[in-house]
């Protein structure tokens, strides 16, 4: 989307110092503590929905609960993606901030043979929260009923289930070998779901990171 | 809190699901008389053991499915 | 201070840190302790032997059990009340309280226990009802002055009292109980491959072995260091408390750092119940004069807090325990008087002394001066966990206790030790090492191929059925209830377990039955002459073990939801209005300015909640006119219009405007309240009565930050901020949508609608940028005079425009024609939901209808819910009612019996406040421009 | 036999205490002693209550019924049982209903699990088991059966005089005469004969009693059962005659209907003893399911459904 100059605010209030990145307004600070929770809610985020099985999800390559990160060429560069599965017969698309024109573009060339797609922009619709370090799985079983063990959700797992009581999307999305959770919710329960993950921390020393683009 | 089997999920606390009861197959509008339609609309079968009904996966997949749940012991299995 | 002079040397078992000392207050007077002891037996090393009083005859109690189910040592720790004194750790600067001392601890009552003695026999709870009755009162006070426990305080507790969580696990295993059986089916679960957790209700685990001899110690020390290498999670001081559908299991951890007590959910594939026994208190005169104790807890007092607990011990023995409790005792420089054998049919008859233990009574009236009797007459099996599930407890009189009947137990739960038989320790030890394969094995963490553990089985010791002594004594503890009251409950008919257990209260105390449930259940069996495999148990009810509050409800937080203008509100002083999960602007302070700003100039209203489904395919349509009770069919790219959605009963259910964005792409908006339940309607439809139909539904509610602009200089404002949408009325009439730049930001969707009667946009723009628009908006029409309304404000409008609100004013009852909404209805545009009984209401004609209501006194405002009364009958009601600012007077709307419902009509309100007064029913539910020449200015 | 507490219906938002007024009005025209009260009158009734603006779901106000109390459920039970034993009823404990016999459209008798009896009547006034009962007899009711929770807490000393309700916190809140809390809520989600209680009822049922009673975090709870509730669509009973002739039901109290039950069973004497209906409850014939006249009862019971 082409603002001219308009900032976008992430529903999560960021945690000073303020500063403006890709358009966004967004926390400048930095922790290098073992467990750490950031807005990524500048993310572009794209939902597709079309037939589980069909044209579309043979082109997508990606089934349901779990996720590929792949490179794809927004524009005029190559951006990493990462493709989630988030769903039967739907898919979210998360991109670098801004990218979601380029991004729907490439998505609605997925349509056709008569499969019935749907491709609605949800960057401004949903919160999305990352939850890195060693403890995350604790803070995170806190929070939802889903078994998080390796056998059950291993690195590159997706699913929707109730985090803080909210539907909410978890991709295990671990950084060089630590453990890191992606968790989106709607939009308007952006700070409830960040506050409660800050409060299931606090026991292992959780602390505030700023968001960095792309971050993916 | 029971689990309930989403066919699409896995199996899943029945909190992620809003219950819908047993399903009741809607007669013809056009033909169907007073007592059919309010039939459709109140009674139910209300059985003491092993009962057919759908269930809404709200937090999840946002499926309806259907489930086999016996109403006194609470067991359940895929249909 | 106290001095510890009943403190022994060290003991070989104990669980004290001699070296870490501290202080703690008992009543106002500080008391020494080691770290390790716990309340009771800190107090105990000092000497102390009563604690509390009991429940209906205030008589002193001491300690019992020297357990967690000690009914004699209930204290008051601070703010907390009733603290398991004989469990809870001794910490430094502790305020330890006793309760229930009306008049005081030490003050032995007589008149009190006359007085209550008067009125509590068994089933006094009813009796008392009875007769005099204008007495009851008086009962009623003076039973509360009884009532039991400690103090709760409405002031807030401190931050270590009142924060809690909660964790959810999946272990393969989960073993509840940490004794030898556990700590072995723990063991052997994790070395077979299972994720285990094993939870002990005491502070380290051990069971019995912590208080036996070398041997059993040495076994204990080597059970722990192959427990630490096995990689089993181990909690200690935590309980499961119960079992519920599907194996899921709950348990309370105690003890922790940054939560004052924690809830451990276990979704479980095997529970293994190892709970050990309980020790069976004996019914006789006196059993609770303090000094009067069961062998398990002289045993504890000894051998895990170096307690001396008396000087000169009677004993009561039926079985090996017992016989060991004498070695202790002896060991411990107790003298032994006299060791009563139950085994040969020896018996005690009573205790003498009141304020402690003088002396026994042996049969023949021998009399033996003690200050303690030691009583070891059996074992009580905790089967609650699995007959929580559905096993039936069976009696078997040759062990003189229960167990699990093996046909009824659950693949999904395992018992082991204690609970299923006695035997060696290395009996014991080789039985739950299968247990915990076998666990494993189910758990599916072995190859399916591997054959099911045979599991041996654990050796019965015949055991003499010992409940009660020749004289009548207390059988419930914690209730006062003596087997005399038993008695006389059967003797008044209440003869089965169940009704004995209501009538008498007995099992319904803080014990829960642990200690009294089998004696309560044999006593009742003697007295109607049947077995007690005949009389049957009581019902295990969950929790096994007492929980806080705090702890089942853990963080006291519920999801809330703010729009993308909520900083803006706060900063202006809004009034917080809670809409469900939504925090919305009541109003900015002056809702009557609010609503004259909207009516002369402009004003925008955040009204983001309002819920938004994107819809697309080519059978929208479809789902349109199946939904809504209006005609959809032809809807024109560019066009929104206004619906209306029964449920199959013609019961109104939402509404709310559609647009159709383009060729297969339309907007569907519903009420705020309705957001999510619309959607799950509209999925319900589609996915299981038109599985075929091409539509994919999203819900965007939030993607939108939504922004109402009405008011006669809306257009003005708008055009302020809007380059490329022709906003002039040929260009964009009203009930028509455009899409495009607002306030430089793209992708805004823009309505012409009208909840408020005057001309204006609702504007839905990309929500991380909704606080720039509203901001621009209100910078951009100062001198426009634009203001910020808030709910009450829209309220007021709507109701001045006659708009009614679905859930206001109608109900779960009010069907579309009762709601006035004849004119949309079409019932000749084929099937809908809810068309049938709509057809038929028609014909019936509905029994009553909305209407406008002007009260005839123009200052008098009805308050909503006030009824219409005619001759004496009710005849409707006020379903919205407000000081209309515009109008001058209160305006209203209602739903009357439709003989009523003429325009011109004269009825009468009673308002709260017992006035009748005189309104008249209006031509059109709009009050104010109810021809629209506004809204389609 | 009566306790009398007071009773407090709260509200907790402008919808429910637009119903509580609604309740009050029609109460008050009817004769009976309620009104309206705001969060300051509440925090004199009940000062542990949080009538604080802070509150997740701040307080508006209640539903105030001064004369509401407690009754001791288990006394009047044995009451009429004694009662009707001196009369001669004859009353068989232990006793399982097996068939109903109807011959051209009418009742002739009942088998049980010991024996045969010969009856002309038969009133179906059980709550649970209802449909199972009328299916005996070959009546379908409108009745789904869902468990009703219940609680209790380690008795404290007496704190609490009021009896507190709360629809939009599903939780009814009381202390007996021992100190115990008794807490109480709506029915569970999803159909069910099951009675063992749920681990999320009570952690439900304590998150609300917590946000009404913030200070009672510590307090333990020490007990939870359940029954069975026979919930109709409109939530109203369904007392008289049925198709089959004498065959009579007096069913489908839901949560609620104990205050009801004496005259009720009075108007169905008169039933049973004249053959036709009382005007008293002719309203909540089984008929009105499928005439579409439904009962306006929703809220009636103390806890919303």
């Amino acid at each position: 989307m082409a603002e001219t100059g308009v900032v976008a605010r992430s529903p999560i209030a960021p945690a000073a110092p303020e500063i403006i990145l890709a358009g966004w307004a967004v926390s400048a600070r930095r922790s290098g503590a073992a467990l750490t929770v950031t807005d990524c809610t500048p993310m572009t985020k794209v939902a597709i929905k079309a037939a589980p099985v069909g044209a579309t999800a043979e082109r997508l390559e990606v089934p349901f609960g779990r996720v590929s990160r792949q490179t794809w060429t927004l524009g005029d560069r190559d951006c990493s993606v990462m493709v989630v599965g988030s769903g039967p017969g739907e898919w979210l698309v998360l991109g670098p901030p801004g990218s979601q024109v380029s991004l729907i573009h490439q998505l609605s060339t997925l349509a056709g043979d008569g499969d019935l797609v749907a491709v609605v922009d949800l960057s401004h619709g949903r919160a999305l929260v990352r939850l890195t370090g060693s403890w995350a799985a604790e803070v995170l079983a806190k929070e939802t009923a889903m078994d998080l063990g390796d056998s059950v959700c291993p690195d590159g797992a997706a699913f929707r289930s109730a985090v803080a009581g909210l539907a909410a999307d978890v991709i295990r999305d671990d950084r060089d070998g630590t453990r890191s959770y992606l968790v989106g919710c709607e939009r308007s329960s952006g700070q409830y779901l960040f506050d409660s993950l800050l409060e299931s921390g606090a026991e292992f020393g959780i602390e505030v990171d700023g968001f960095v683009p792309p971050d993916i | 809190m029971i689990l309930i089997p989403c066919p699409w999920c896995g199996s899943r606390d029945a909190g992620e699901f809003a219950y819908g009861g047993e399903p009741t197959p809607r007669p013809d509008p056009r033909t169907a008389t007073r007592e059919q339609w309010r039939g459709y609309l109140y009674l139910r079968n209300n059985v003491a053991g092993w009962t057919t009904e759908r269930w809404y996966h709200r937090m999840g997949c946002r499926r309806y499915l259907t489930v086999q749940r016996n109403t006194v012991t609470n067991e359940v299995r895929q249909p | 201070m106290k001095r510890q002079t009943r403190r022994l040397d060290r003991q070989p078992g104990e669980v004290i840190d001699r070296g870490s000392p501290l202080e703690f207050g008992w009543n106002g007077r500080s008391y020494p302790a080691y770290a390790g002891d716990t309340i009771a037996s800190a107090l105990a090393a000092c000497g102390e032997r009563v604690f509390s009083r009991s429940f209906k005859y205030h008589r002193p109690r001491g300690l019992l059990t020297a357990s967690y189910t000690d009914p004699g040592c209930i204290v008051q720790v601070g703010d907390e009340p009733n603290v398991r004194g004989a469990h809870r750790l001794a910490e430094p600067g502790m305020d330890v309280r006793s309760q229930d001392t009306w008049p005081s601890l030490v003050f032995d009552v007589k008149a009190a226990n006359e007085l209550v003695g008067r009125f509590l026999p068994a089933g006094f709870y009813y009796k008392t009802f009875i007769r005099p009755r204008p007495l009851w009162p008086t009962y009623e006070r003076v039973l509360r002055r009884f009532s039991h426990g400690g103090v709760v305080s409405p002031d807030p507790l401190s931050p270590e009292l009142s924060s809690y969580d909660k964790r959810q696990v999946h272990p393969d295993v989960l073993v509840a109980g940490g004794g030898p059986a556990g700590m072995t089916s723990a063991v052997a679960a994790a070395r077979a491959g299972a994720r285990v957790m094993l939870v002990e209700e005491e502070h380290s685990l051990g069971g019995h072995l912590r208080w036996g001899d070398k041997a059993d110690l040495a076994a204990l020390h080597d059970l722990r260091s192959l427990l630490a290498a096995s990689g089993v999670e181990v909690l200690t001081n935590s309980v499961v408390f119960g079992r519920y559908d599907h194996n899921h299991v709950a348990i309370v951890q105690r003890g922790l750092t940054h939560v004052y007590e924690r809830l451990v959910k276990a979704r479980a594939k095997t529970l293994v119940v190892a709970p050990g026994l309980i020790e069976r208190p004996y019914v006789f005169a006196g059993n609770d004069v303090p000094g009067v104790m069961l062998s398990t807890a002289v045993r504890r007092l000894i051998n895990l807090y170096a307690v001396k607990p008396g000087d000169r011990a009677v004993v009561l023995t039926a079985n090996p325990q017992g016989d060991a409790a004498v070695v202790d005792l002896e060991r411990a420089g107790v003298e032994v008087a006299h060791v009563v054998d139950a085994r040969g049919g020896d018996d005690l008859v009573r205790v003498l002394g009141r304020g402690g233990v003088k002396g026994v009574e042996l049969v023949g009236g021998h009399r033996i001066e003690c200050d303690l009797v030691v009583t070891a007459v059996g074992w009580t099996a905790p089967l609650t966990l699995l007959t929580m599930a559905g096993t039936v407890a069976a009696y078997d009189s040759r062990a003189a206790r229960y167990f699990p009947g093996t046909a009824t137990l659950p693949d999904d739960a395992l018992p082991a030790g204690g609970v299923v038989g006695d035997g060696t320790l290395d009996e014991l030890v080789a039985h739950a090492d299968a247990v915990g394969r076998e666990a494993a094995r189910r758990a599916g963490s072995m190859s399916r191929r591997e054959p099911a553990a045979e599991i041996p089985a654990l050796p019965v010791d015949a055991h003499p059925e010992l409940f009660h002594g020749p004289t009548h004594g207390i059988v419930d503890f914690s209730e006062d209830v003596s087997s005399r009251d038993l008695l006389t409950a059967v003797e008044e008919g209440y003869s089965s377990a169940e009704l004995a257990k209501r009538y008498t209260t007995a099992t319904m105390g803080p014990t829960q039955g642990k200690l009294e449930s089998v004696n309560v259940v044999a006593i009742i069996a003697e007295a109607t002459g049947r077995t007690i495999s005949q009389t049957g148990t009581t019902t295990w009810r969950p929790p096994y073990a007492p929980v806080t509050l705090g702890a089942l409800a853990g963080r006291h937080r519920e999801p809330v939801r703010y729009s993308p203008m909520h900083p803006w509100h706060e900063r202006h002083g809004a009034a917080p209005l809670v809409a469900g999960a939504w925090i919305r602007p009541d109003h900015y302070g002056d809702p009557a300015g609010e609503v004259l700003a909207v009516r002369k100039r402009v004003g925008i209203i955040d009204v983001t909640p309002i819920g938004k489904l994107d819809l697309r395919g080519p059978d929208v349509p479809k789902l349109l006119n199946l939904l809504y009770v209006n005609r959809w069919s032809k809807l024109e790219v560019g066009r929104v219009r206004y619906g209306v959605m029964c449920a199959e009963d013609g019961v109104v259910l939402d509404d709310g405007v559609t647009g159709r964005l383009g060729d297969q792409h339309y907007l569907m908006s519903t009420t705020s309240s309705g957001a999510a339940s619309v959607w799950e309607w509209v999925e319900s439809w589609l996915q299981t009565e038109h599985p075929g139909w091409q539509v994919h539904v999203t819900p965007v509610t939030t993607s939108y930050a939504s922004i109402n602009v009405a008011g006669p200089r809306s257009r003005e404002l708008l055009g302020r901020v809007v380059a490329e949408i022709d906003l002039t009325p040929q260009a964009f009439p009203y009930m028509h949508v455009r899409t495009g730049r607002v306030a430089g930001v793209d992708g805004c969707v823009l309505w012409r609608i009208g909840f408020t009667g005057e001309l204006s946009f609702e504007l839905h723009v990309p929500a991380s940028y909704g606080l720039h628009v509203w901001e621009t908006l209100l910078d951009s029409g100062n001198d426009l005079g634009v203001r910020a309304f808030g709910i009450e404000a829209q309220r007021i409008l709507r109701l001045e425009k006659g708009h009614l609100i679905v859930g206001q004013d109608t109900d779960g009852l009010t069907q579309a024609f009762s709601a006035g909404l004849d004119g949309l209805i079409r019932l000749d545009k084929g099937d809908f939901v809810g068309r049938s009984e709509l057809v038929w209401q028609a014909e019936a004609a509905a029994e009553s209808r909305l209407v406008g209501l002007h009260p005839n006194d123009a200052s008098v405002v009805p308050e909503e819910g006030s009824q219409l009364i005619e001759a004496g009958v009710i005849c409707g009601r006020v379903t919205s009612s407000r000081w209309s600012p515009t109008l001058h007077r209160s305006i209203c709307l209602a739903q009357v019996a439709t003989e009523f419902a003429e325009p011109g009509t004269l009825v009468t309100v009673r308002l709260p406040d017992g006035r009748s007064v005189p309104a008249t029913v209006t031509e059109h539910l709009a009050s104010v421009d109810p021809e629209g020449a506004r809204l389609r200015g | 036999m009566f306790s009398r507490r007071g009773h407090l219906t709260l509200a907790h938002n402008d919808s429910s205490l637009r119903t509580m007024r609604w309740r009050a009005e029609v109460n008050k025209a009817s004769g009976v002693d309620s009104e309206v009260i705001g969060p300051a009158d509440i925090k004199k009734l009940v000062p542990f209550m949080d009538t604080s603006e802070r509150a997740r779901y701040p307080i508006l106000g209640a539903l105030y019924h001064p004369p509401g109390g407690i009754i001791r459920h288990d006394a009047v039970v044995w009451g009429y049982a004694r009662a009707a034993d001196a009369m001669g009823v004859h009353v068989h404990q232990d006793t399982e209903l097996t068939g109903i016999d109807v011959e051209q459209g009418r009742v002739t008798g009942v088998r049980t699990n010991r024996g045969s009896i010969a009856t002309s009547v038969v009133v179906n006034c059980t709550a649970g088991w209802s449909t199972l009962v009328a299916n005996l007899a070959g009546v379908r009711l409108p009745i789904q059966t869902f468990p009703l929770q219940a609680a209790v807490t380690e008795p404290v000393r007496p704190f609490l005089d009021t009896v507190v309700v709360s629809g939009t916190l599903h939780v009814y809140v009381s202390q007996t005469d021992r100190g115990e809390l008794v807490f109480g809520a709506s029915v569970d989600p999803f159909a069910s004969y099951s009675t063992r209680g749920t681990l999320e009822f009570v952690e439900g049922l304590a998150g609300h009693v917590l946000q009404l009673m913030p200070s009672l975090s510590t307090l333990r709870l020490l007990r939870q059962w359940a029954g069975l509730c026979d919930m109709t669509p409109d939530f109203a009973p369904i007392m008289g005659h049925t198709e089959v002739d004498g065959f009579l039901v007096d069913v489908g109290w839901g949560t609620y209907g104990f205050k009801a039950g004496p005259v009720a069973g009075e108007a169905m004497a008169e039933c049973v003893a004249t053959g036709r209906t009382p005007e008293l409850i002719s309203a909540f014939g089984l008929r009105r399911f499928a005439d579409g006249s439904l009962v306006g009862e929703k809220g009636a019971a103390a806890v919303g459904h």
